[in-house]
């Protein structure tokens, strides 16, 4: 019968009207700023840069290798190779990033760059509250907005970081062992005083590398 | 002047805008325009004569331009379709275009 | 007792209408300042005291007959492409100009000598309600009515049938028009 | 209008009785050919309205049989206004009833005959349509407005007839019947003008100032014209004409048999219970006019005609024709009825026939629907087996055609019998009408021998293997045999019982048939009494009555008799193959054929009448062509030698000096063709100019 | 205490009040103005809070909240809207008709509100009592087919194009039915005047006013002038002119700012008119069903009814999907039109069935109406049928998955 449909539909959106003042279950809503949905677990969206300790400046675990600039598909990323260098996470000296620009209007939150890096260095964000009124410069986000601290990553995906953390402590430990039997070899080689030169922390570490280098 | 040669005289106007429209346009839609122009020109005539007449209780020139009002109706919705299917013929409007019938 | 101003105003309406519908280049410019044209008209009718016939011409004349040019104007493609010239200077449009102008000087010319249209005093607004016109519709001009009804439904039937495309031949599965789509 | 208070609803409203299936009919005309049910139901529902009404106007008849009538008036010429109207009193009431009762079991019996047929819609339509003429005959209540509807009849009986017009037997079936009843149409249409001119009225009955009543019957009987007659007697014989080209009377008989081409339930329609039934109702309606020696025609007509038929349906051997010449045989007996009984007699047989008549066709149409369309009784025999209620019913049909005492048929063609026993003026009638009924029982005898006992002789109508394994028909219903002429193994269908929409008519038929005669016995004559509008009751000293119960026995013998002779040719040794001659054929051979050939009264006809026509045709033919096309030529001659004269002289004398003229002429012509040049505008231009100057010049002048 | 007549009359009473108080030649002015004054802020006013109701009713509809952010609950968020629509930037394109454009959304308001010079939305509550208002209000609506054909055609744009031609090809095919459903009621009442029709429903006998839509014809007719009147006003589920799926948003695509928040107003505006029409032909005007319920304003009375089919039409639009063009002009001239013309039948029926010819008043009364309401439902079944042939969703069967 015509028309028969139309009633069943309409008593079906005045059930929701009615009922959806009764019963809150109902409202699916959720009040934005005020409610906020916790993301999961592997939410991603526009990548950032992983610094370790406290200074970004120091920690930042860019060597500046420029693949990802490379591999970008929108070619979001602009990086600028410095002209000196300093030491990396193991003691090894790198170059960093004197510029390293993200242009998130550009970026597609692909996280090929992630995958690409070799240095653990960028990584996947969760933000997603991005809107500015500044419309060309806002979204362009250069390297000091960029960089956060492994802190932060160990906050937003705590078991991918837990993963990266431990595969850098056995790196680092690799690395010092291997600095710590250099450096045996090289005092047994030049001066059998026994080295006390057991100091703490890559610094440390770094120097009979670089002498091994020279 | 009184109202009913002002009426009239406005209807005279009407009129002789409609034919020169109607005579000088080339769109057949446009001389049709001007044909309607000079039909609502005569109708406004008998309102004039029946609102100004000596006997405006009898209602004749008002129930004239009703049924002229139909008419025209009528009239318009086939002339239009005769352009539709001349248009559809001949690929124009143009009444100065349109020669098939001549002598 | 001259014209009122109402009178003037609406006539001027209509007539500037009238001569921006017959003048301007584009169509639809037209088809609107006629509109504009009808619906002074229907004013005037509605300040003589016709109520009905006015809002008779605005249902019919702008609802349906303005609407009905316009489709014919956008189905004969008259609304795009390049306007006409609205005054071709060829002689046959001077001699229309010429004709149209002769017809309006002795259309005066009546109007002027008309004894009638001197005398026409100015008579009070005749009262007529709906209700009259209907009974004088349903009793004195029944049959009339009647005829117009039927003139109007041959009309509706042949414009349909006038507008209708004429069926090319087609085989009846429409395989031609698959192809054509097709290719 | 004129509505008297006395006149009932049902009595203002009987106009509605014809008026429904006639709209059934316009309606269904406009309906598409697949749309059977909705034609089919427009049919059967506005019959069964009309049966109801029917019903409701033969209860007002009973409790009132006062004729009521209601007139209006129809067309104006001068100052005179033309009356129709209707009119209900016993007559119309009864006939009313069995024509809208009749008419109801046909069409739902044609449910299941015509189910089909590719224009079943168009069938309805006809069938409707018949319908209401008919029932607007009954009811006319004006020789005018019967006319009217009596030429519907007589359309819807062409159109009926000529169904399946693809054959040419049944288009030229219609023709015959069509022009043949005209024959009679035409007397009847003088008579109606006469009439006219003698009364002032077609009204029957209009107060006192009716054609039938007292006093124009008075002053008709009282007109002599042509030949002593008085004018009643001849305008009761022309009446008779149209009656008799309806009811297939001698010797207007010849369309009824061959009529039987159309579809069956046309044959019981039209041949059985309405159409023939309406020339003797037509001469029932104006009884009044029909003087003493207009009833002697009447009687002997239809008397030659009850056993002129009963013989030749004698050798008949196609079933429907031999219950068609059995019912021009009847409609004999019920002239005779009329002629020397009076209304009631022959009213009574024409009831009674119309249902076992009905009957009698359906029960053929089924047994040719279930012998796969096949007609002939020599290819039947032995159906008795597969079609127990057809044969049943059947049986019940011919015994009361045959007149077996307690049926039907008996104690109406008895009334009739009776009534011709003790006729005045001749015995003549009576002792025809006993030989008819002799006969009667003879070929029914017949038929049923041939029809349903006996042993089957069917034809060999094989069916198809493919329809065999496509189940279209069940496997009781066929069997393998070898063909007597090929010596193939080959599978026939059995006959087959038909279905319950064409068997139920059948049953219900066939009730009336054996139990509608119990109105009108002697003992208890209520029909006759209902008819002239008084009461009876029930009385078996009747029976006493002087020379009615010898009578009875003897035409019960008559009967028996007629029947024994058919057991003896028939019964005793059926025939075994469809080949073999007829029992008859053996004895007389000559009789027999003459009769199987219908006395050659077609082949007579097309060497009188019809010869007579072609060769009138053919001398007007010759006039034509030789003299007045001779006269033509010579004269055409003659202008043709004038034009080769003219030629001569206009080619070598006029054409010099002319063709510079045509030229001049031609360049003139262009000239001006240049102002048609196909602009609208051009002319609009012109028009306007033309305006202006009209109008300039009508001022002009009114200016002084 | 203030009387319930006083209470009735008291927007009346004010507009003569303050006309008293003005200099006598500045009188009829002054009135005219205060008429058209109330009418554009009542019915604009209105416009607003519909908005903003039709969003909230929308959304409970979906099991959503609606707007609730501007201000308590949301009920500011027209003037929010207004701040943005005004002052967003007006974009014109290059090769639109600049005057037409233009002034096609103005037309189209101005037209509309001409519509509410007829409506009785109280007692003496009308401002021109047209001996011709039905006439009026149709002729004056009329108009509006040709300012959404110039807005459409000035926009020079293909989709506006469409959808103008779609809205009025709609809007024509539509206005048939929609007249003739008022037929009925004019043929009952004998007069055209909006005003005469109430008050020809405001009799009551036995405590029931007159209500055309108490009577079969009149709930026919009212059901019948409301589903066109929905598609007139180019509503869901008829809103294909502005079918978003297809032609982006039909004829007024390259509106914006004000002049886009006018077609939206247009568009409201259009609403309350036809629904205020069907208001007065069918639902009685300003009166009160029940003679006891008669103490309550009219105007009361008017603005309730108005504001319930305005929920009406929200509820319509959040329940049914939008149709497709050639199921709407199949409805429009194998259902509608042969419906209205039923329902007028059945109307005249109606009166012929006088108490004189089916009897006295209460089965009388009850046979007038089962008679009228069969005439009506017969041929509705019959034509549902037809519309419902070939409809039948039949079994999706796969070619290739099984």
């Amino acid at each position: 019968m015509l028309g028969e449909g139309i009633i069943q539909g309409l008593v079906e959106t005045a059930r929701n009207f009615f009922g959806s003042y009764v019963e809150k279950d109902r409202l699916t809503t959720v009040q934005y700023p005020e409610q906020r949905l916790t993301l999961p677990e592997a939410s991603r969206n526009f990548p950032f840069l992983l610094y370790d300790g406290t200074d970004p400046e120091a920690g930042l675990r860019c060597v500046a290798c420029q693949i990802c600039e490379k591999e970008c598909p929108p070619r979001c990323i602009h990086i600028e190779k410095s002209k000196d260098k300093k030491p990396d996470f193991v003691g090894k000296q790198q170059a960093y990033p004197a510029v390293f620009d993200i242009d998130v209007a550009v970026c597609m939150s692909c996280q090929i760059c992630v995958e690409v890096c070799p240095f653990d260095a960028i990584r996947m964000d969760k933000v997603y509250e991005l809107s500015t009124s500044d419309r060309f410069g806002g979204l362009l986000w250069t390297k000091e907005q960029l960089s956060k601290p492994n802190e932060y990553y160990q906050k937003i995906h705590p078991l991918e970081a837990a993963e990266t953390d431990e595969r850098r402590e056995k790196e680092l430990a690799e690395a010092q062992a291997k600095a710590a039997a250099a450096a045996a070899k090289a005092a047994q080689a030049a001066n059998p005083a026994p080295g006390d030169a057991s100091g703490n922390g890559a610094s440390a570490a770094a120097k009979p590398t670089t002498a091994v280098h020279e | 002047m009184t109202p009913l040669a002002g009426c009239l005289l406005v209807s005279a106007l009407l009129f002789s805008i409609g034919l020169a429209g109607a005579l000088t346009r080339r769109s057949a839609i446009l001389v049709l325009a001007g044909i309607e122009l000079m039909l609502n020109a005569a109708n406004l005539n008998f309102i004039a004569f029946w609102r100004f007449g000596a006997h405006p209780e009898f209602l004749t020139g008002l129930i004239f331009v009703i049924f002229s009002i139909a008419v025209a109706a009528a009239e318009a919705a086939v002339g239009l379709a005769l352009i539709l299917a001349i248009y559809r013929h001949a690929r124009t409007s143009d009444v100065s275009e349109i020669t098939e019938m001549k002598g | 007792m001259g014209m009122t101003f109402s009178f003037l105003i609406l006539a001027i309406m209509t007539l500037a209408g009238g001569v921006a519908a017959m003048t301007m280049r584009r169509l639809v410019h037209c088809a609107l300042a006629l509109v504009v044209s009808f619906a002074g008209l229907a004013a005037l009718y509605l300040n003589l005291g016709a109520e009905f016939a006015g809002l008779a011409q605005l249902l019919v004349y702008v609802g349906a007959i303005a609407i009905l040019i316009v489709f014919a104007i956008l189905l004969t493609r008259g609304g795009e492409g390049e306007p006409e010239g609205s005054f071709s200077p060829s002689p046959a449009g001077i001699a229309g100009a010429v004709a149209a102008l002769a017809v309006f000087a002795v259309l005066t010319w009546a109007v002027e000598t008309s004894s009638v249209a001197r005398a026409g005093a100015a008579v009070a607004a005749p009262q007529t309600t709906m209700r009259e016109i209907g009974f004088a519709l349903m009793q004195r001009y029944v049959l009339p009515l009647e005829v117009i009804a039927l003139m109007l439904t041959a009309a509706l039937i042949g414009a349909v049938i006038l507008a209708l495309r004429e069926k090319r031949n087609e085989p009846a599965d429409g395989t031609a028009q698959k192809q054509g789509l097709r290719a | 209008m004129t509505h008297p208070e006395s006149v009932t609803w049902i009595v203002r409203n009987l106009w509605l009785i014809p008026a429904l299936p006639v709209a059934a009919a316009g309606a269904s005309a406009l309906l598409k050919r697949s749309q059977r049910r909705l034609s089919a139901g427009l049919a059967i529902g506005s019959m069964g309205i009309s049966l109801v009404l029917s019903l409701m106007a033969f209860a007002q008849a009973l409790a009132d049989p006062a004729r009521r009538v209601v007139t209006f008036n129809w067309m104006q010429f001068g100052d005179q206004w033309v009356q129709l109207g209707w009119l209900l009193d016993p007559l119309a009431a009864v006939m009313l009833v069995m024509v809208s009762f009749v008419g109801l079991l046909i069409f739902i019996y044609s449910l299941g005959y015509m189910a089909h047929d590719d224009n079943f819609t168009r069938f309805f339509c006809f069938l409707s349509l018949f319908a209401g003429a008919m029932l607007g005959v009954v009811i006319a209540n004006s020789l005018l407005l019967l006319f009217m509807c009596w030429e519907v009849v007589g359309l819807t009986s062409y159109l009926l007839i000529g169904f399946w017009f693809q054959r040419p037997a049944a288009a030229a079936a219609a023709k015959k019947a069509f022009i043949t009843t005209r024959v009679g149409d035409l007397g009847l249409l003088i008579g109606m003008v006469w009439l006219y001119a003698q009364t002032g009225t077609l009204l029957f009955y209009n107060s006192g100032a009716g054609c039938l009543e007292q006093t124009a019957v008075a002053g008709m009987e009282a007109h002599i014209t042509a030949a002593g007659m008085a004018v009643s007697t001849a305008i009761g014989l022309l009446i008779f004409c149209g009656a008799a080209g309806k009811s297939g009377q001698v010797p207007l008989h010849v369309w009824l048999p061959d009529a039987m081409e159309g579809p069956t339930p046309v044959s019981a329609l039209i041949h059985a219970a309405t159409m023939v039934a309406a020339g003797v109702y037509l001469v029932a309606r104006v009884y009044p006019l029909m003087s003493p020696d207009a009833r002697e025609v009447v009687a002997w007509v239809g008397a030659i005609t009850a056993i002129f038929a009963a013989c030749i349906a004698v050798a008949q051997n196609d079933i429907k024709r031999i219950l068609a010449y059995s019912t021009v045989s009847q409609l004999g007996y019920m002239m005779l009825g009329l002629g020397v009984g009076g209304v009631a007699v022959g009213m009574f047989h024409l009831i009674t026939h119309a249902f076992f008549k009905a009957l009698l066709f359906l029960g053929a149409g089924s047994v040719i629907h279930g012998c796969t369309e096949d007609q002939d009784i020599r290819n039947m025999g032995g159906l008795r087996r597969f079609m127990p209620v057809t044969f049943a019913t059947y049986t019940c049909g011919m015994l009361a055609l045959c007149g077996f005492p307690l049926f039907a048929g008996f104690w109406s063609k008895d009334a009739i019998l009776h009534a011709a026993h003790g006729w005045g003026v001749s015995q003549g009638p009576f002792y025809l009408g006993a030989v008819g009924a002799l006969l009667t029982a003879f070929y029914m005898t017949r038929q049923m021998y041939y029809v349903f006992l006996g042993q089957r002789r069917l034809a060999e109508a094989t069916v198809s293997p493919a329809a065999v394994a496509a189940h279209e028909i069940p496997a009781e219903q066929i069997e393998p045999v070898v063909s007597a002429r090929t010596g193939e193994v080959c599978i026939i269908e059995h006959p087959h019982e038909s279905p319950g929409v064409m068997t139920r008519p059948l049953v219900v038929l066939a009730v009336f048939a054996v139990l509608l005669g119990f109105v009108g016995t002697p003992a208890w004559p209520w029909f006759q009494s209902f008819l002239a509008g008084e009461s009876t009751g029930l009385d078996f000293g009747r029976f006493s009555e002087a020379g009615l119960l010898p009578l009875m026995v003897i035409s019960s013998l008559i009967v028996f008799a007629g029947l024994g002779l058919g057991w003896w040719f028939y019964g005793r040794k059926p025939i075994l193959h469809a080949t073999d001659p007829d029992a008859l054929e053996k004895i007389q051979p000559g009789v027999f054929h003459a009769l199987a050939n219908r006395l050659y009264v077609d082949e007579l006809y097309g060497v009188t009448v019809i010869a007579l026509t072609r060769f009138c045709a053919r001398f007007a033919a010759w006039l034509d062509r030789w003299i007045f096309g001779g006269a033509v030529r010579i004269v055409a001659w003659m202008v043709t030698g004038m034009g080769w004269l003219d030629a001569g002289v206009d080619k070598f004398v006029v054409n010099g000096g002319f063709d510079e003229g045509c030229r001049d002429v031609a360049r003139g012509g262009r000239l001006l063709s240049h102002l048609q040049n196909g602009r609208v505008q051009n002319y609009l231009r012109v028009i306007a100019v033309a305006l202006v100057v009209l109008a300039a010049i009508l001022l002009w002048g009114r200016r002084g | 205490m203030i009387s319930a007549g006083a209470v009735d009359q008291v927007f009346v009473t004010l507009k003569d009040w303050i006309v008293f108080h003005t200099p006598a030649p500045l009188q009829t002015l002054v009135s005219i103005v205060i008429e058209v004054a109330t009418i554009i802020v009542v019915f604009a006013a209105l416009f607003a809070l519909t908005t903003v109701f039709e969003r909230k009713g929308l959304g409970r509809m979906q099991n959503r909240y609606g707007p609730n952010r501007v201000g308590p609950f949301g009920v500011f968020q027209p003037i929010a809207d207004a701040v943005k629509s005004l002052t967003k930037e007006d974009v014109v394109p290059r090769a639109a008709d600049h005057v037409v454009h233009y002034l096609a959304p103005l037309v189209l308001v101005g037209v509309v509100f001409l519509t509410y010079a007829v409506l009785p939305v109280g007692r003496n509550m009308t401002a021109v009592n047209l001996d011709a208002g039905v006439l009026y209000f149709f002729a004056v609506g009329a108009a509006t087919e040709l300012a959404v054909f110039m807005a459409g055609w000035s926009s020079h744009n293909k989709y506006s194009l469409l959808g103008a031609m779609r809205a009025i090809a709609q809007m024509i095919s539509y206005e048939i039915p929609l007249i003739l459903s008022s037929v009925p009621v004019i043929m009952m009442a004998g007069t055209l005047s909006m005003v005469g029709i109430v008050e020809q429903q405001a009799r009551t006998s036995g405590g029931l006013a007159h209500w055309n839509v108490f009577t079969p014809w009149g709930l026919a007719g009212f059901i019948l002038f409301m589903i066109a009147a929905t598609a007139e006003t180019n509503r869901s589920p008829f809103d294909l002119p502005e079918g978003e799926s297809e032609i982006i948003a039909g004829y007024f695509i390259e509106y914006s700012g004000f002049k886009f928040a006018l077609f939206f107003l247009a568009e409201y505006l259009e609403m309350f008119a036809v629904s205020g029409l069907g208001i007065t032909l069918f639902l009685g005007g300003w009166s009160a069903p029940f003679s006891f319920l008669g103490w309550i304003p009219s105007w009361i009375w008017f603005f309730g009814k108005l504001l319930t089919l305005i929920f009406g039409f929200i509820w319509v639009r959040g329940t049914v999907p939008r149709l497709r063009m050639d199921q709407l002009m199949n409805f429009a001239w194998k259902f509608m039109l042969p419906m209205t013309l039923i329902v007028i039948f059945s109307a005249g029926l109606w009166r012929f069935l006088s108490a004189a010819v089916v009897g006295p008043m209460p089965l009388g009364g009850v046979i007038r109406w089962l008679v009228c309401a069969l005439v009506i439902l017969a041929p509705y079944i019959t034509l549902a049928r037809g519309l419902e042939r070939g409809r039948r969703i039949e079994k999706r069967v796969y070619r290739y998955a099984e």
